[in-house]
């Protein structure tokens, strides 16, 4: 179940071409129904695993898919996105388009699915792949792919060597999703910093971000919908499941540097994105901003803000691809991004509207949506941990947040009508439909967090007890 | 650990519903509000006139009493693990409810004569049956969790409506400003929570408050950020500067949020905490300074403004410093009762000038005013009424809250705080009747040049001129329609003040178990005294309205008079005391600076730069390498030989030969 | 006539000198046919110690090795005129250095 | 008496030969077919015949794997290592005719396929050859053949191609000859076992006989600084030759530098021995993939990219552990067909008049031969050393094997040289992928079915190679 789920959309993208290419009402219909089978799949593989013998030496590997307990959030994540992003695709050459994002939805799953190292590492790898294709064919600016391949790859690398030296120390690298072999030797710190440059990378934070905004600047909306909301959370990912579960004493120990970096990220990108004059760009500095705080709250190894990591994690997902879709609709429409052109769409477009008001007001932390309960959850743990400081200084974004996503929503959506923008209907039924899952977890997620917090935390070495551990001791 | 939960718990029902029916007729007026058309007002009234006749109904389960539980609690989700969210109904929340559900539905009322013919006429009832929803969660909850996703709720539906005609710049720009400067409260409520979850384990009011001892010194702490959260949505200095702002909304919505309901939340909040403030004495002499000083502030400021919604707006502003300074002090039946009356009489005043605009298609700068007594009876009634109590004339019910306030300052201790209340409340009566004096008396100035008033730029001036608003003149609705909520509110705006009179008053009762016996200290001038002392001081304030607006003289030559004192306003009153352009220059300012260093130098020559001069060295180094491919063969046999030569050598000398 | 005995170093000595004239005439000469010609030398140096241990060690597998190389070199001069043949088939002189299409 | 001295070898020495003498009477059998021919004998008959004895001797090969024999006194050691190394050569030959089919001209077809053999049969020699003679005799063999097959093309650049492969390969050759003499005469011996386990102390004619001869095998595997041929012989060269080369040539050198270092590492001074190997592996990896980046011709950028392939393959040989060893050689299946499978892509893009080898044939080649491209972008990725490929496999093999065997800071150059190549390799993908305004006007010509499967063929190899549990440890066997 679990191989194929990972294999069926790899599969799925290459058997489009056997369609004509003209034919992009069939190339949309497939798609969309393998992602519906997709995330049936997922749902119906929560807590099994298979696992298939591959290495035995220089160390043991093997093709070990399964629930990290983590994975399956981000997974159903990814699996939801694909769906609407495939519904929201409006781009020329679809059939290759649609055939790349279910690739990345395929090496995505890979990703998050993995329960070894090597694996994990090798669909790393192959989740660049789509993307920087995407950005080759369907990119404004050259420049754009090849900076986004330079980061990206390079962290790649980092990750396989210290996968590579992991496996020669520990001996195995079928370790994902439980608290690993306790590796010793003068290498660990570069095996260490070879994770940890990937994650870091890969999130990104402050300073290896630059690829990001004009990544996302380029990428056309559905597949920024996807890179922006899941793939950006394989690197957190991997420094819960690798860095926080196998190399604890060294996250430890380096974790004032996380931190830093963190806290730069959050304000940095926060203020970035209150100058921004592209809506994308907007976004994507606040991802810098939003990620930034998981990051710290990782390094804190508190119980509580693991926990609200990883639904923020899953919330940033959610309305970040929502945000991404409904803005990749107005630049359809009105072939722009840039706040300074456009303005007044709300008057003629109350459902685009909607949907990126509520999608902005998750973003900006409201209460009563997801990203809220993120917050609220991190922040608390990171104070927990006493760092009183940082989580003084973390909730400086939040008013942030508030003023540029305001920003951004009033400046597509209020004001006078623009008179010279090309002026088009509002959001087909379809259209919304792409939307709407995604707001509607937004709310759901908002309102009741608990599934998502009941993950196993003790196999990430974390020093205080979980929320719901707490909840025993008190009944 | 044992939970404690405030009030008897149980189901009902009643609460339940009241609480969500305003959020499905905010669902409702929103998905059919096309089809709906004018029905949408009726059903927005209607769920709130529900919801306050099922308020009614849950009044004895809210004053039920058993064993220390006080009112009624009902468990609804648990949130998180181990965070249960319920609804909370006793004294203090009950009477919140009463004026979000019975003067929200008087308002409601109102708005659909108001709001009659505006093409967005349903989404304006889905935004304002969504903000009473919101509020009712924020005062309903029983948990500090809650508690905020209300208060961040109702900034929404605030943003919504100050927003609502988001075609005007000026709207939105005001919107976002008062939904960021909440949002700074917000986050320091948050904080707020972050202290207790950690030193206490809980967020439930019930858990908290038993063990508050656990706090130890972060009690300030946490006074302090809930404080700012209070401040921010209560409008407390220095983040007072969205509120008259947010006049851009229509007026049935400052009426109701940014006078009667939302902007007391901060009030609430301290009230509802009040087993934590009357362990802090440090946060009892900020607050109540804080609310001393906006009190005073906000009165000043209110007698330089020519638009009649900010003039009321700033006195809102002073009227909740009023109250901040009474329940931070730590005299909260004081501070809830003055609450309770500024309610009525904030709402009537609102209501009564939304008469006037809306009969003057628009026009709200009270120099273009005038005379309008003869034309407008029934508005003039309805202001002089509000007036009348806001001043605290003895008999109104402002009288009676506002003397409990100022007298409470000094019976907790605090005689400053109470020299300023009485000199507020002389400004009080002075900026008020200024404002009626102006509004309905001498001769109206509508048709005069603005020029000759001094006003230099009308359409900046608060004469919004959106066309959309405008009714047609051959759609009015009813004149009845907005009349009678009006004229019902002259009711509470006289009388609810006598619920507070005497030793043993209803009030005091009523509240008897809510808060635990005040310590007050002894006074050296007696609560009579005190109410004889504002008298004084609010008959000087009319005395110099008169003066200035009120008498023959004035009216004579009131035309140049206006224009003299608009050209010679003082620049720091002309400018609000400059709050704003030294919150914009310290924040606003700093931020985008900090954004356009950060995003136009760092990012693409610090660190793209290193990056490029990495590459760039890398394809120097690959034009490196192929330089040595010449292509002559001989060129390639002697980078052979110098290799050969390489290799002997290093063999040589690792071999031994010396 | 006295026959002195030669020692195993002269005969190193004489084929270093010849695979350093070999070496030399590769690298400094331009004309691809004494090129060849000093690979030929570099060969036969190689051949004479091939030779010379062969005895020294009484071991014939010296002596295989240089028919070994001598047939190869044939081979490779052949082949090598051929190739030179094939390049410089339309040129007046012959001269390496004019040949390099291929470069960078 | 006589009888021992005119039959030193039994049949059973002449038995481990079998493979190559199949190789060697099919090129005696194409020449003779062409031979009785009217005029030339037909292409394909020629193919067939080649084709034919190639598989038949690696069929005759693979039944040997599993057997141990020293066979001529040491000349020859058959055994696991060896039937993989001829196999891999075979590979290589026949990918080769496969190409041949699609390009040669049936004029010359015989000629050349004959040298194609003969030179096949030249580095299957090498691949058992366990003493200098027979490494001697092989190395020659391979290279002269190459020499001829370099020049065997109408055009002034082929020729060109032909003399500087001949003149620097010869004295590479040279060197390399004199280095023997040099091993012979300090040792006594011209067994490679008993050469690298000799004294090395107080002998200086053994060091400087290792250098050259170390020197001799490096300029085959074209390591920096004996690389400077390589570019130019593989940017000449018809495409066919060149995808032979690139694979057989090294696949022989591999083959007795892996049974050196074997043989050498157990003895006291191995390790200064050898270090100045791992250093110009290292220098490869990182100058061969650096000077990929300027390139414009697919050949000569694969030479470049060989260049820094067979540092990897070298230096996962460093520290001389038997793991290093498998992995070295995991590599050098996996370079061998992505290797061929990216000149199989190049040769489906040719032309009889062009070959496909400049960057610009590949601009749009997505829009015109989507699987084509996508093949291409397989192999780059292999070469990359990007998943799902056997390339990340084996780099990561090799990685460990370095970092296991204490020679991390080659681990850190495999690093370093890997990202520069990622961007090189990137260069060819993105043209193929880049939207080509003018695509109307390149008309796609027919592809040759042969090149196509090919290709194929090598993409799934490769594709294989990653997820079959193919643990090196278990199938790949050691040196013997």
């Amino acid at each position: 179940m679990l191989f194929a789920l990972i294999v069926l959309p790899i599969v799925a993208g290459f058997a489009l071409f056997a369609l004509p290419k003209t034919d992009t009402r069939a190339c949309k219909a497939i798609g969309v129904a393998v992602a519906l089978a997709t995330i049936a799949m997922t749902l119906a593989a929560r807590n099994s695993e298979q696992s298939v013998r591959w290495l035995s030496r220089p160390f043991t590997a093997a093709f070990h898919v399964g629930d990290s307990g983590i994975g399956f959030w981000i997974a159903l994540l990814l699996t939801l996105c694909t769906l609407c992003a495939i519904l929201a695709s409006n781009v020329p050459r679809l059939r290759t388009f649609i055939a790349m994002l279910l690739w990345l939805e395929g090496t995505m799953l890979g990703v998050f699915l993995a329960r070894d190292l090597v694996l994990f590492a090798l669909f790393w790898d192959l989740m660049l792949i789509p993307v920087f294709l995407t950005l080759v064919n369907w990119g404004e600016h050259p420049a754009t792919a090849w900076r986004y391949f330079l980061y990206n790859f390079a962290g790649g690398l980092t990750l396989l060597l210290a996968t590579a030296a992991y496996g020669i120390l520990a001996g195995t690298t079928d370790v994902i999703g439980a608290s690993g072999p306790h590796v010793v030797g003068g290498w660990v710190p570069w095996i260490f910093a070879g994770f940890a440059f990937a994650f870091l990378v890969k999130t990104p934070v402050f300073p290896f971000h630059t690829w990001m905004p004009i990544t996302y600047r380029d990428t056309p909306p559905p597949m920024v919908a996807v890179v922006g909301a899941v793939q950006s959370k394989a690197g957190l990912y991997g420094l819960i499941v690798v860095a926080m579960a196998l190399l604890p004493d060294y996250l430890h120990a380096y974790a004032n540097v996380f931190i830093v970096l963190g806290v730069i990220s959050m304000l940095y990108g926060a203020f970035v994105a209150l100058v921004q004059s592209d809506v994308k760009r907007i976004v994507a500095y606040s991802s810098l901003s939003h990620l930034g705080l998981i990051v710290v709250a990782i390094a804190t190894f508190n119980a509580v803000a693991l926990q609200g990591a990883v639904l923020y994690i899953i919330a940033h997902g959610l309305f970040t691809a929502a945000i991404f879709l409904t803005l990749g609709y107005v630049e359809e429409r009105e072939e722009t991004r840039s706040l300074v052109r456009l303005g007044g769409l709300g008057a003629k477009n109350p459902r685009m509207a909607g949907a990126l008001c509520i999608a902005a007001l998750a973003a900006l932390g409201l209460p009563g949506l997801a990203g809220f309960a993120g917050e609220l959850i991190i922040i608390s743990g990171i104070f927990q941990s006493g760092l009183i400081w940082v989580s003084i200084v973390a909730l400086i974004p939040i008013v942030l947040a508030a003023a540029y996503m305001l920003r951004l929503y009033q400046g597509v959506m209020n004001g006078p009508e623009v008179a010279d923008l090309p002026e088009r209907r509002d959001l087909t039924w379809i259209e919304g439909l792409a939307v709407a899952p995604l707001i509607a977890a937004l709310v759901a997620v908002g309102v009741a967090p608990a599934a998502i917090l009941s993950f196993d935390t003790s196999a990430y070495n974390v020093t205080v007890p979980a929320l719901h551990t707490a909840q025993v001791e008190s009944k | 650990m044992i939970h404690h939960v405030m009030g008897v718990n149980g189901f009902y029902p009643l609460l339940m519903t009241l609480w969500l029916l305003p959020l499905a007729g905010a669902v409702l007026c929103w998905t059919f509000g096309p089809q709906l058309k004018q029905l949408a007002g009726w059903l927005g009234a209607a769920t709130l006139g529900t919801s306050f006749v099922l308020t009614l109904l849950s009044w004895s389960a809210a004053t039920q009493n058993s064993g220390g539980a006080l009112g009624a609690h009902q468990s609804l989700l648990s949130w998180i693990p181990g965070f249960d969210f319920g609804l909370l109904l006793d004294p203090l929340s009950l009477i919140w409810t009463f004026i979000i559900t019975g003067v929200g539905f008087l308002i409601h009322f109102y708005s659909i004569g108001y709001m009659h013919g505006d093409k967005a006429f349903a989404r304006f009832f889905a935004y304002m049956n969504f903000f009473v929803f919101a509020m009712l969660t924020l005062v309903l909850s029983d948990n500090f969790v809650g508690l905020l996703v209300g208060w961040g709720l109702v900034g929404l539906a605030s943003y919504f409506l100050i927003g609502f005609w988001f075609e005007r710049p000026s709207a939105v720009a005001a919107a976002r400003k008062a939904f960021v400067i909440n949002v700074v409260g917000d986050v320091a409520i948050m904080f707020a929570i972050f202290v207790i979850f950690t030193k206490v384990g809980a967020l439930g009011f019930g858990d908290v408050f038993a063990n508050a001892s656990q706090l130890g010194d972060w009690v300030f702490v946490v006074c302090v950020g809930l404080f700012i959260g209070a401040a921010a949505k209560s409008a407390q200095l220095p983040l007072h500067t969205w509120l008259p702002d947010a006049m851009e909304g229509p007026t049935p919505v400052s009426a109701l949020i940014h006078a009667a309901t939302m902007v007391t939340a901060g009030v609430y909040l301290i009230a509802r905490c009040a087993p934590l403030w009357s362990v802090s004495s440090d946060a009892q002499m900020l607050v109540g300074t804080i609310g001393a000083l906006t009190a005073l502030v906000g009165a000043i400021l209110g007698t330089a403004q020519w638009d009649i919604k900010r003039i009321l707006a700033y006195s809102t502003m002073s009227q909740i410093g009023y109250m901040i300074m009474g329940v931070g002090v730590g005299a909260f039946e004081g501070g809830v009762a003055h609450f309770f009356t500024h309610a009525f009489f904030k709402a009537q005043l609102f209501l009564g000038s939304g008469l006037i605009i809306h009969a003057l298609a628009n026009e709200q700068d009270v120099r273009r005013m005038g005379g309008l007594m003869k034309k407008m009876p029934f508005a003039f009634v309805a202001m002089l009424t509000g007036v009348l109590a806001i001043c605290g004339i003895p008999g109104f019910s402002g009288a009676f809250s506002k003397d409990a306030v100022i007298y409470g300052a000094l019976a907790h201790g605090h005689p400053w705080l109470y020299a300023i209340g009485l000199i507020t409340a002389g400004i009080t009566a002075y900026y008020m009747f200024r404002m009626i004096f102006l509004t309905f008396f001498g001769s109206y100035r509508g048709d005069v040049d603005p020029s000759e008033l001094g006003i230099r730029h009308p359409e900046l001036a608060g004469t919004p001129a959106h066309d959309e608003h405008e009714p047609h003149e051959h759609d009015h609705a009813p004149a009845w329609i907005m009349a009678v909520p009006v004229g019902l509110l002259i009711v509470p705006t006289v009388f609810a003040g006598w619920l507070m009179f005497g030793e043993h008053s209803w009030w005091s009762q009523f509240f008897s178990a809510q808060f635990a016996p005040e310590h007050t200290v002894a006074t050296p001038v007696s609560d009579v005294m005190t109410t004889v002392f504002a008298v004084a001081a609010v008959l000087a304030g009319f005395a110099i309205a008169y003066l200035r607006y009120g008498a023959p003289a004035a009216m004579e030559h009131a035309i140049e008079r206006l224009r003299t004192e608009t050209v010679r306003m003082p620049g720091a009153l002309a400018n609000a005391l400059y709050f704003d352009a030294a919150l914009d220059a310290l924040f606003v300012r700093t931020s985008q600076l900090l954004g356009t260093l950060f995003g136009r130098l760092i990012d693409p020559l610090v660190i793209d730069g290193g990056v490029r001069e990495v590459a760039l060295s890398a394809r120097w180094l690959g034009t490196l390498v192929r330089s040595f491919q010449t292509g002559l063969v001989r060129a390639y046999a002697l980078i052979l030989v110098i290799g050969v030569a390489c290799f002997v050598a290093y063999y040589a000398i690792a071999g031994g030969v010396h | 006539m006295s026959a002195l005995p030669v020692s195993l170093a002269s005969y190193i000595g004489l084929s270093a000198v010849m695979f350093f004239v070999g070496v030399a005439g590769v690298v400094l000469r331009r004309n691809p046919l004494v090129m060849l010609m000093s690979i030929e030398l570099m060969f036969n140096a190689a051949n004479i110690v091939f030779v010379a241990f062969a005895r020294a060690w009484m071991h014939n597998a010296g002596h295989i090795f240089a028919f070994l190389v001598i047939t190869v070199a044939a081979a490779e001069a052949a082949i090598g005129l051929a190739i030179v043949v094939a390049v410089f088939r339309s040129a007046k002189n012959v001269d390496v250095d004019e040949v390099a299409l291929l470069k960078g | 008496m006589t009888n021992v001295i005119a039959n030193p070898y039994t049949s059973a020495d002449w038995n481990v030969l079998y493979p190559l003498g199949i190789v060697a009477l099919g090129a005696l059998a194409v020449l003779f077919v062409d031979l009785v021919s009217k005029k030339h004998a037909p292409k394909w008959l020629t193919l067939a015949l080649a084709g034919l004895s190639v598989i038949g001797a690696g069929v005759v090969c693979a039944q040997q794997y599993g057997q141990n024999y020293d066979a001529f006194g040491g000349g020859f050691l058959l055994g696991g290592f060896a039937v993989v190394m001829q196999e891999l050569v075979l590979v290589a030959a026949l990918g080769t005719l496969a190409l041949y089919a699609t390009l040669g001209d049936e004029e010359r077809m015989a000629g050349t396929i004959a040298l194609l053999l003969w030179s096949t049969c030249g580095a299957m020699l090498m691949a058992g050859a366990a003493n200098l003679m027979t490494i001697f005799l092989g190395l020659e063999l391979l290279s002269l053949a190459l020499y001829c097959l370099c020049g065997l093309r109408e055009n002034a650049i082929a020729r060109e191609a032909a003399l500087k492969y001949l003149i620097l390969s010869s004295t590479a050759s040279g060197f390399l000859l004199y280095g023997m003499a040099l091993l012979f005469g300090s040792t006594g011996s011209v067994a490679l076992a008993a050469i690298a386990q000799a004294p090395v102390a107080g002998n200086p004619m053994l060091w400087i006989g290792c250098a050259l001869f170390l020197v001799g095998l490096a300029f085959k595997l074209s390591l920096v600084p004996f690389h400077a041929w390589s570019p130019d012989v593989y940017e000449g060269a018809p495409l066919p030759v060149t995808a032979f080369m690139s694979v057989a040539t090294k696949v022989g050198a591999l083959a007795v530098l892996a049974r050196f270092v074997d043989a050498a590492v157990p003895s006291a001074g191995a390790e200064k021995l050898l270090l100045p190997l791992w250093i110009i592996a290292g220098i490869s990896m990182v100058a061969g993939n650096l000077g990929m980046l300027a390139q414009h011709d697919l050949k000569r950028l694969l030479a470049f990219s060989g260049i820094a392939q067979v540092g990897y393959i070298v230096a996962a040989l460093a520290g001389g552990g038997a793991l290093g060893l498998r992995y070295a050689l995991f590599y050098l299946i996996a370079y061998t067909f992505m290797n061929l499978g990216a000149f199989a892509v190049a040769t489906a893009i040719s032309t009889q008049a062009e070959e496909g080898s400049r960057l610009a044939n590949y601009h749009g080649l997505a829009q015109r031969r989507p699987f084509l491209a996508a093949a291409m972008t397989f192999f780059m990725l292999a070469l990359a050393g990007m998943p799902p490929t056997a390339g990340f496999v084996g780099k990561i093999l090799i990685l460990s094997a370095n970092v296991g065997a204490g020679y991390a800071w080659l681990a850190g150059l495999l690093i370093l040289g890997t990202a520069i190549s990622l961007y090189a390799y990137a260069k060819i993908i993105r043209a193929m992928y880049v939207r080509d305004e003018h695509a109307h006007a390149r008309e796609a010509h027919p592809v040759s079915p042969l090149a196509w499967a090919s290709a194929a063929v090598c993409a799934a190899v490769l594709l294989v190679l990653t997820f079959y549990p193919l643990a090196p440890s278990n199938v790949i066997p050691l040196v013997r």
